[in-house]
């Protein structure tokens, strides 16, 4: 059956009427109501956007692209709000939803004591509408309104305790850093429009089969050709590098972790920040014309999977943990865009949204229960007061390094198998980076889950210090580790969706890497050059996922991983003292990755201060100095200078004026006699 | 040498030394006097050139009425008269020289070619009217508009000239009928509805710190 | 059929400000009175708006009559949708701003109001005029009533603020009279028709083109000549402030669009890089200064200096389009995001300046530093305020989007340096806007006088209300706007594309 | 007959006595005055001269002019004068400097 406008338009337009009500109307719905109208509104577009995925793939429905209403038109250049819902879209669309609900339940009980419940029911709606519109968008206009306006959401989400200083400055770092990403971006449409002559997706692909624009070259430097192409992608990657936060504009990731923990799992880790993914897939017509472009986001992902991992292993705060590990993850697939594998990178999203999610409301629910103490130094020992939440987080983060059989292992591996296979300029380089990955992926997660919940109690539960529950705006004021009362099991909004996404993380990997990957799924979604199909020949040796996982145990990203896994152990659950030990050994190494490599002082530095810098130059120097100073206001001392002169020359005495008239007589008068006489 | 040229050898002699006298005589009244002498002796010189209206007009005018005016204003103001001629000594070499310089130049000017022209016969008297009625047909009608504008101008000055001179002066006990004319009653009593005076109450006031 | 839209338009509110000084003695006659003369004349032009046909001829509502016989003087009006809809910005603007002075301006309510209604009038004659003098008489007449507006309800230093505005504009405006002059010597007449069929050769071009540069440059204002905006601002009341940079900024742009352009075409093309160069600087120069400034109103007048700087980069980039790349869809698109940016400046400036007035009115003062964590008291005014700001860092879905957007487009079709760096303003336009938000509006609150602030009251509502529901109206479907220039559009795009030499 | 150059030089000798006159009694504002009265004289016999050696009346209704507008100046002039000394007790033109600049 054919998809409707009206049920496309009731997916995107469900959250939004709950955002628009829940924001508008807070007083007269209440907290109640706007959670309820919230979630119902998600609900509804969640259900109809599993309605959307099954009619595609198993109801026949054609791929649908229609415009709905032109936003603008100059002559031929038209630009219209429009969805174009094929296969692609409609897993996102399955993803975005689906998580956008379970974070949607969890935050009843998370938020259930903040002041701003329903703005924050109001913003999340937003968010799911925005990232709608992102992923069902058929043009290039409206995925940059998706694309803007999810980053707006998330702007005021990570500020959304706007009286932390720290959380306003991360929302302000956040939008900047997205917007160095979006000047690349716009640059590239622009170029698309330029090159392609339209906006529209449909249009813009089938100029890629053939025609001048593939050879097209242009000189933006004289003397150095390049291709268009070329150009095009690696402004559009920019783009993607600021959304999807790659190295090196992923410094904005880490502290959005200043967000309510809920905004962190479904927007920072699940769905917004995978835009980026999903945009380069989108356009992989346009990426497969230049190879160039490609080796560049091989590059940039691989570098991006190994070093954010490494800084993971050293920080201490949980919500940062899985932050640098939900970087290293979009290094992955990144890099898998890299060797074109983007049915790959589309699948890791995938699997990495559930299990990802579920890593970050289980930090969460543990958050929530040490009383938004975040630090794991002062954790400990939590499985026995929680045991749902270690449970769900062990499987989530099993997941995640990718032990055979849970979803992490089917996608990863089949990103690294096809690194291997790629020959694509820097492919050794990433394939280096992705197996270091591994191991890397491996020691942080469990040394997060022995923190956490292994090993001795850190905590100390004060029992007559009587401390309110709900003070998250100025939690630090208290001393670390210590507890009103003794940390307890959630509440069930909180580990209903903990179990919910517990289930796809273990078992989605199972039934659908096979046609995902290598069965085409994507159809004409995604379209890959014959001679660069790597995930094409990986299917080739291709036999099940049974056969996948069984053959994943004889393949080194299996050991590697579990060394990563028996090194976490050693270090962290068995030998607690090592760590330190290790720590002291390799100070220099450590004071590398606890820094962060010093990219966030040098752009501090470079950037803002610089920036400032200039700024007060230009305007005390340029603007007051030269132009006001000396020439505004230059001109006019001129004038009364040279007035002041001429002032002297009124001396108010008449005779000094009879005076002058009389030697201007004398003067006429010889002027006169001397044009009578003397001249010719 | 004709008898007119005598004449006005003479006239011109006069005029040119009540001339000198009106800038070098310390008293100003003797400089205005001076002054009616320049006058009228150009008047006889403007007769000798057949401007009798003019002439008369000048008698009239200057010496009747304007040179009175500065006689009158003169002898009118008090006067003191030192320090008005300060700096008089010091600043006649340099008179004399700017004159002297101007003097040439005009001569210069005026030139020899000038020296030996003749009269033509009177206009005037060549078309049969008196001067008068020569000058007035030229007023009267090619310079009719400007003549009214002078006529203008005049009545100007002469409003102008008593605004400039009133003196409001204060203090001194006037009527103004308008004023008595228009009074009322309210004007000449107010009633005044006032609390009526306790002095007890007003001791109190005052005993209390 | 001869209509007298126009001149009600024109006369209505000017008349109404002599009836506002005659009986509003009393301050809320005044007040109220003004305000219906503003609501009438919004009213009046809502069907200059539906009453233009796109289909029909490019100039409508035409009205002709001698003035000035012996110069061939005509008092000439007509629009077409470029003016439709830049009047239809000031009669809605006006009305808010009436209403934005409501309660703030206390002293000589009426002759505030007068002044304002004056001003009004004075606009749309110039948007409306056809006759080159007619045009100059209302560019330099509207100088008069801002004049008296920020000299007298000014700040502290408002007469160095008004006598730079003044002289500055003044300099500007007297080059172009004498390029009116000579344009008159040539053709004979004034109507701005017969001046673009003068057929003027290469040199008198060049005189002509920096004539109305220096004019036009200054109105704009354009980098290097953008000083006296700011001292302007600071100075202005609240009222002036927004009518300065919602429509007067506006007239600029319009100038460059009625005279450069279609006067001297060959020169604009030949020196078409100086504009381009100087907007350029203006959009990351300007960006950076608007970066330090420490009082809102300033920061705000340089951000506007800065969007404006993608006004006059649209039009001239149309110029280099349109002659050397022969591509004339490219130059509309130009054309176009310039016009759509300067409607959408117009009402995302207007409501940044009626946010700081609603600010200042509490507090009386415009220092960033004396605000601070002002959401959590005024919540309302939070979420307007971070609207507008958004708009003013041209997020999609607002206004302040679709003009920068279509410019940049444009440009890369000229050259991808220029839009690269044009897109600059995407970075630096966030980081001005947003680090004011952060320190004005986000945070603990920032002290005892911040704490005492009262969310905004109805009629600030209604004023910032409006102003919100036009900046995303216009960004979710500006067709309307689009649709209502394009057949001007096309038109200049026409012209610019014969008149080559 | 008077040769015209005659009446010239002799307007030119009154002219620049006035001229010196101004000189020497720059601090006499009557005087002052007189020699303005003296020049326009001057002028008004040159007038006169070429009036009636050009045959022109136009040179006649001039003088006739010039004697107006004189006789006001020198009403107005003396009206300024009293006005001066009645505020100023002075006519001393080196105390009379309010237009210093």
């Amino acid at each position: 059956m054919p998809l409707s406008k009206t049920l496309l338009l009731t997916i995107v337009l469900a959250p939004l009427f709950g955002a628009v009500v829940a924001g508008l109307f807070r007083r007269q719905v209440g907290r109640a109501g706007a959670a309820a109208i919230t979630i119902a509104g998600v609900a509804l577009s969640c259900a109809l956007s599993f309605y959307v995925l099954y009619q595609l793939v198993w109801g026949g429905a054609p791929v649908f692209n229609q415009n709905l209403y032109t936003w603008f038109e100059v002559g031929r250049i038209s630009a219209n709000v429009g969805f174009m819902v094929d296969r692609l879209t409609a897993m996102m669309m399955v993803v975005v939803t689906f998580v956008s609900l379970m974070v949607h339940i969890y935050t009843i009980g998370y938020m259930a004591e903040d002041d701003g419940f329903q703005r924050f029911f109001s913003y999340i709606a937003l968010f799911t509408f925005s990232m709608l519109m992102l992923v069902m968008s058929n043009n290039f206009l409206q995925l940059f309104f998706g694309w803007e306006a999810v980053g707006l959401v998330s702007y005021l989400l990570i500020g959304f305790w706007f009286k932390r200083p720290s959380a306003i400055f991360a929302n302000m770092k956040a939008f900047l850093v997205n917007r160095v990403g979006d000047f690349g971006f716009l640059l590239g449409i622009a170029g698309v429009l330029y090159w392609f002559g339209s906006l529209d997706y449909a249009q813009v692909f089938q100029a890629t089969l053939g025609g001048p624009i593939l050879t097209k070259t242009v000189e933006i430097f004289a003397g150095h050709p390049w291709s268009v192409a070329t150009i095009v992608c690696i402004c559009l990657f920019i783009g993607a590098m600021g959304k999807s936060a790659q190295v090196p504009l992923h410094v904005w990731l880490p502290d959005s972790m200043e967000g309510p923990t809920p905004i962190s799992a479904l927007i920072h880790a699940a769905t917004m920040v995978t835009a980026g993914i999903f945009m380069v897939a989108r356009m992989s017509p346009l990426f497969e014309l230049s190879e160039t472009a490609l080796s560049f986001v091989l590059v940039i992902g691989a570098t991006t999977a190994l070093f954010t991992g490494l800084i993971g292993i050293v920080q201490n705060d949980i919500k940062r943990v899985v932050a640098y590990s939900t970087l290293s993850q979009l290094g992955y697939m990144t890099v898998a865009l890299g060797v074109s594998a983007y049915a790959g990178g589309v699948y890791h999203l995938m699997t990495h949204a559930f299990f990802k999610a579920l890593l970050f409301l289980g930090a969460g629910s543990v958050i929530v229960a040490m009383h938004h103490e975040q630090d794991m130094r002062y954790m400990g020992g939590l499985r026995k007061y929680m045991p749902i939440t270690w449970i769900t987080m062990w499987l989530g983060s099993l997941a995640l390094a990718g032990a055979p059989g849970f979803a992490g292992f089917f996608s990863k591996d089949a990103i690294i198998e096809a690194v291997g296979e790629s020959h694509r300029w820097g492919a050794g380089y990433a394939y280096f980076c992705v197996m270091a990955g591994v191991f890397v992926t491996a020691l942080y997660s469990f040394r997060l889950l022995y923190m956490t919940f292994h090993g001795k109690e850190r905590f100390v539960v004060d029992a007559h210090h009587g401390h309110g529950h709900d003070d998250h705006g100025d939690h630090g004021h208290h001393e670390p580790g210590h507890l009103a009362h003794a940390p307890h099991e959630s509440p069930w909004v909180i580990t209903l969706p903990l179990v919910l996404l517990a289930i796809p993380s273990v078992l989605i990997g199972w039934f659908t890497i096979g046609p995902m990957l290598f069965d085409g799924w994507f159809r004409a979604a995604i379209r890959v050059a014959e001679h660069n199909d790597v995930l094409k020949e990986l299917g080739h040796e291709f036999h099940g996922a049974g056969a996948m996982v069984l053959h994943g145990f004889t393949q080194a990203p299996f050991w590697i991983a579990f060394a990563g896994f028996a090194v976490a152990t050693y270090i962290w659950l068995l030998n607690p003292g090592i760590a330190d030990k290790a720590k002291n050994a390799l100070r220099p190494l450590y004071n590398v990755l606890a820094n962060k490599y010093w990219v966030d002082e040098l752009y501090q530095a470079v950037f803002a201060r610089g920036g400032v810098a200039l700024g007060r130059g230009l305007w005390k120097g340029g603007d007051a100095g030269v132009i006001d100073g000396l020439v505004v206001n230059g001109s006019a001392a001129v004038v009364a200078r040279v007035s002041a002169t001429v002032r002297w020359l009124q001396s108010g005495y008449l005779y000094h004026y009879a005076f002058a008239m009389i030697l201007g007589l004398i003067a006429l008068l010889g002027g006169v006699y001397w044009i009578a006489h003397a001249a010719p | 040498m004709s008898f007119q040229l005598i004449c006005f050898y003479a006239f011109a002699a006069v005029t040119v030394g009540a001339a000198l006298a009106v800038v070098t005589l310390k008293s100003p009244v003797h400089a205005a006097l001076s002054l009616v002498l320049t006058f009228f002796s150009t008047a006889c010189l403007w007769l000798l050139a057949d401007a009798e209206f003019l002439a008369i007009a000048l008698v009239l005018v200057y010496v009747g009425a304007v040179m009175v005016l500065f006689l009158f204003v003169v002898m009118m103001l008090d006067l003191d008269l030192d320090p008005l001629r300060e700096g008089f000594v010091r600043a006649l070499p340099f008179g004399l020289l700017v004159a002297v310089v101007m003097l040439a130049e005009m001569l210069a000017l005026i030139g020899v070619r000038s020296m030996d022209l003749q009269a033509p016969v009177d206009p005037a008297a060549a078309a049969g009217m008196s001067n008068t009625v020569w000058l007035a047909s030229a007023l009267f009608s090619e310079f009719l508009l400007p003549f009214e504008v002078a006529a203008l101008i005049l009545t100007v000055g002469i409003i102008a000239a008593i605004p400039l001179t009133l003196r409001h002066r204060t203090g001194i006990k006037a009527q103004n009928p308008s004023r008595q004319v228009r009074v009322e009653a309210r004007d000449r009593i107010r009633v005044v509805k006032m609390q009526a005076e306790k002095p007890a109450a007003a001791n109190q006031e005052t005993s209390a710190p | 059929m001869a209509s007298h839209l126009l001149s009600l338009l024109i006369w209505l509110p000017i008349l109404g400000a002599i009836a506002v000084l005659a009986f509003g003695r009393e301050a809320r006659v005044a007040r109220w009175l003004s305000l219906l003369i503003a609501l009438a004349t919004f009213a009046l032009s809502v069907p200059l708006w539906t009453g233009y046909q796109p289909s029909g001829p490019l100039m409508q509502f035409v009205e002709s009559m001698a003035w000035i016989p012996a110069l061939k003087v005509n008092y000439a009006l007509g629009v077409d949708g470029i003016s439709v809809a830049l009047i239809v910005l000031t009669t809605f603007t006006s009305v808010l701003v009436i209403l934005g002075s409501w309660g703030p301006i206390e002293k000589r309510v009426s002759q505030y109001m007068a002044a304002m209604l004056a001003l009004e009038g004075l606009l749309i004659g110039v948007f409306a005029a056809t006759d080159a003098l007619l045009f100059y008489v209302f560019f330099e007449g509207m100088l008069i009533p801002m004049f008296i507006i920020i000299g007298i309800w000014g700040g502290p230093r408002r007469v160095y603020a008004t006598l730079k505005f003044f002289i500055y504009t003044f300099l500007g405006s007297i080059f172009m009279l004498v390029g009116l002059i000579y344009l008159h010597m040539k053709t004979g007449e004034f109507s701005l028709d017969a001046f673009s069929r003068a057929g003027l050769g290469s040199t008198e071009q060049a005189w002509l083109f920096f004539a109305f540069l220096i004019a036009f440059a200054i109105k704009v204002p354009m980098w290097p000549v953008h000083t006296w905006l700011p001292d302007a601002h600071v100075e202005a009341p609240t009222g002036g402030s927004v009518i300065l940079a919602a429509i007067m900024l506006k007239v600029g742009g319009y100038g460059f669009l009625r005279f450069s352009l279609p006067i001297t075409p060959d020169a604009s093309q030949e020196y078409a890089w100086v504009v381009i160069a100087m907007s350029l600087i203006a959009i990351i120069y300007i960006g950076y200064v608007a970066l330090v400034q420490e009082d809102m109103k300033k920061l705000i007048a340089y951000s506007s200096i800065a969007h404006m700087g993608f006004v006059t980069l649209g039009l001239f980039i149309a110029l280099a389009l349109v002659r050397q790349h022969q591509n004339p869809m490219g130059a509309r698109l130009a054309i176009q995001g310039a016009m759509v940016q300067m409607i959408s400046h117009g009402f995302v400036s207007g409501a940044m300046f009626s946010c700081i007035g609603v600010m200042y009115d509490r507090l009386h003062t415009r220092m960033i530093k004396d605000y601070g964590g002002v959401a959590n008291v005024m919540p309302w005014f939070a979420a307007f305020m971070v609207l507008f700001a958004m708009a003013n860092c041209g997020l999609p879905g607002t206004s302040g989007f679709i003009g920068e957007f279509m410019v940049i487009l444009a440009a890369f079709q000229d050259s991808p340096l220029i839009a690269l760096l044009a897109a600059f303003t995407l970075i630096i336009g966030a980081a001005y806007t947003l680090w004011l938000v952060k320190r004005v509006i986000f945070g603990e609150v920032g002290n005892d006088k911040v704490a005492k602030m009262k969310d905004l009251d109805a009629r600030e509502w209604i004023v910032l209300g409006a102003f919100a529901v036009a900046v995303l109206a216009l960004g979710v479907y500006p067709k309307p706007l689009t649709d209502l220039m394009e057949p001007a559009v096309l038109q200049i795009v026409k012209a610019l594309a014969m008149a080559k030499a | 007959m008077i040769p015209l150059s005659h009446y010239l030089t002799l307007g030119a000798i009154l002219f620049c006595i006035a001229v010196a006159g101004i000189f020497i009694n720059r601090k006499n504002v009557i005087v002052l005055l007189m020699a303005i009265e003296l020049m326009l004289l001057a002028v008004n016999t040159n007038f006169v001269a070429f009036s009636r050696y050009l045959g022109d009346p136009s040179g006649q209704v001039f003088v006739f002019f010039i004697l107006t507008v004189a006789a006001a100046e020198a009403a107005i002039g003396l009206a300024i004068l009293v006005v001066l000394f009645r505020n100023r007790a002075t006519i001393n033109v080196t105390e009379i400097d309010s237009l210093k600049g």
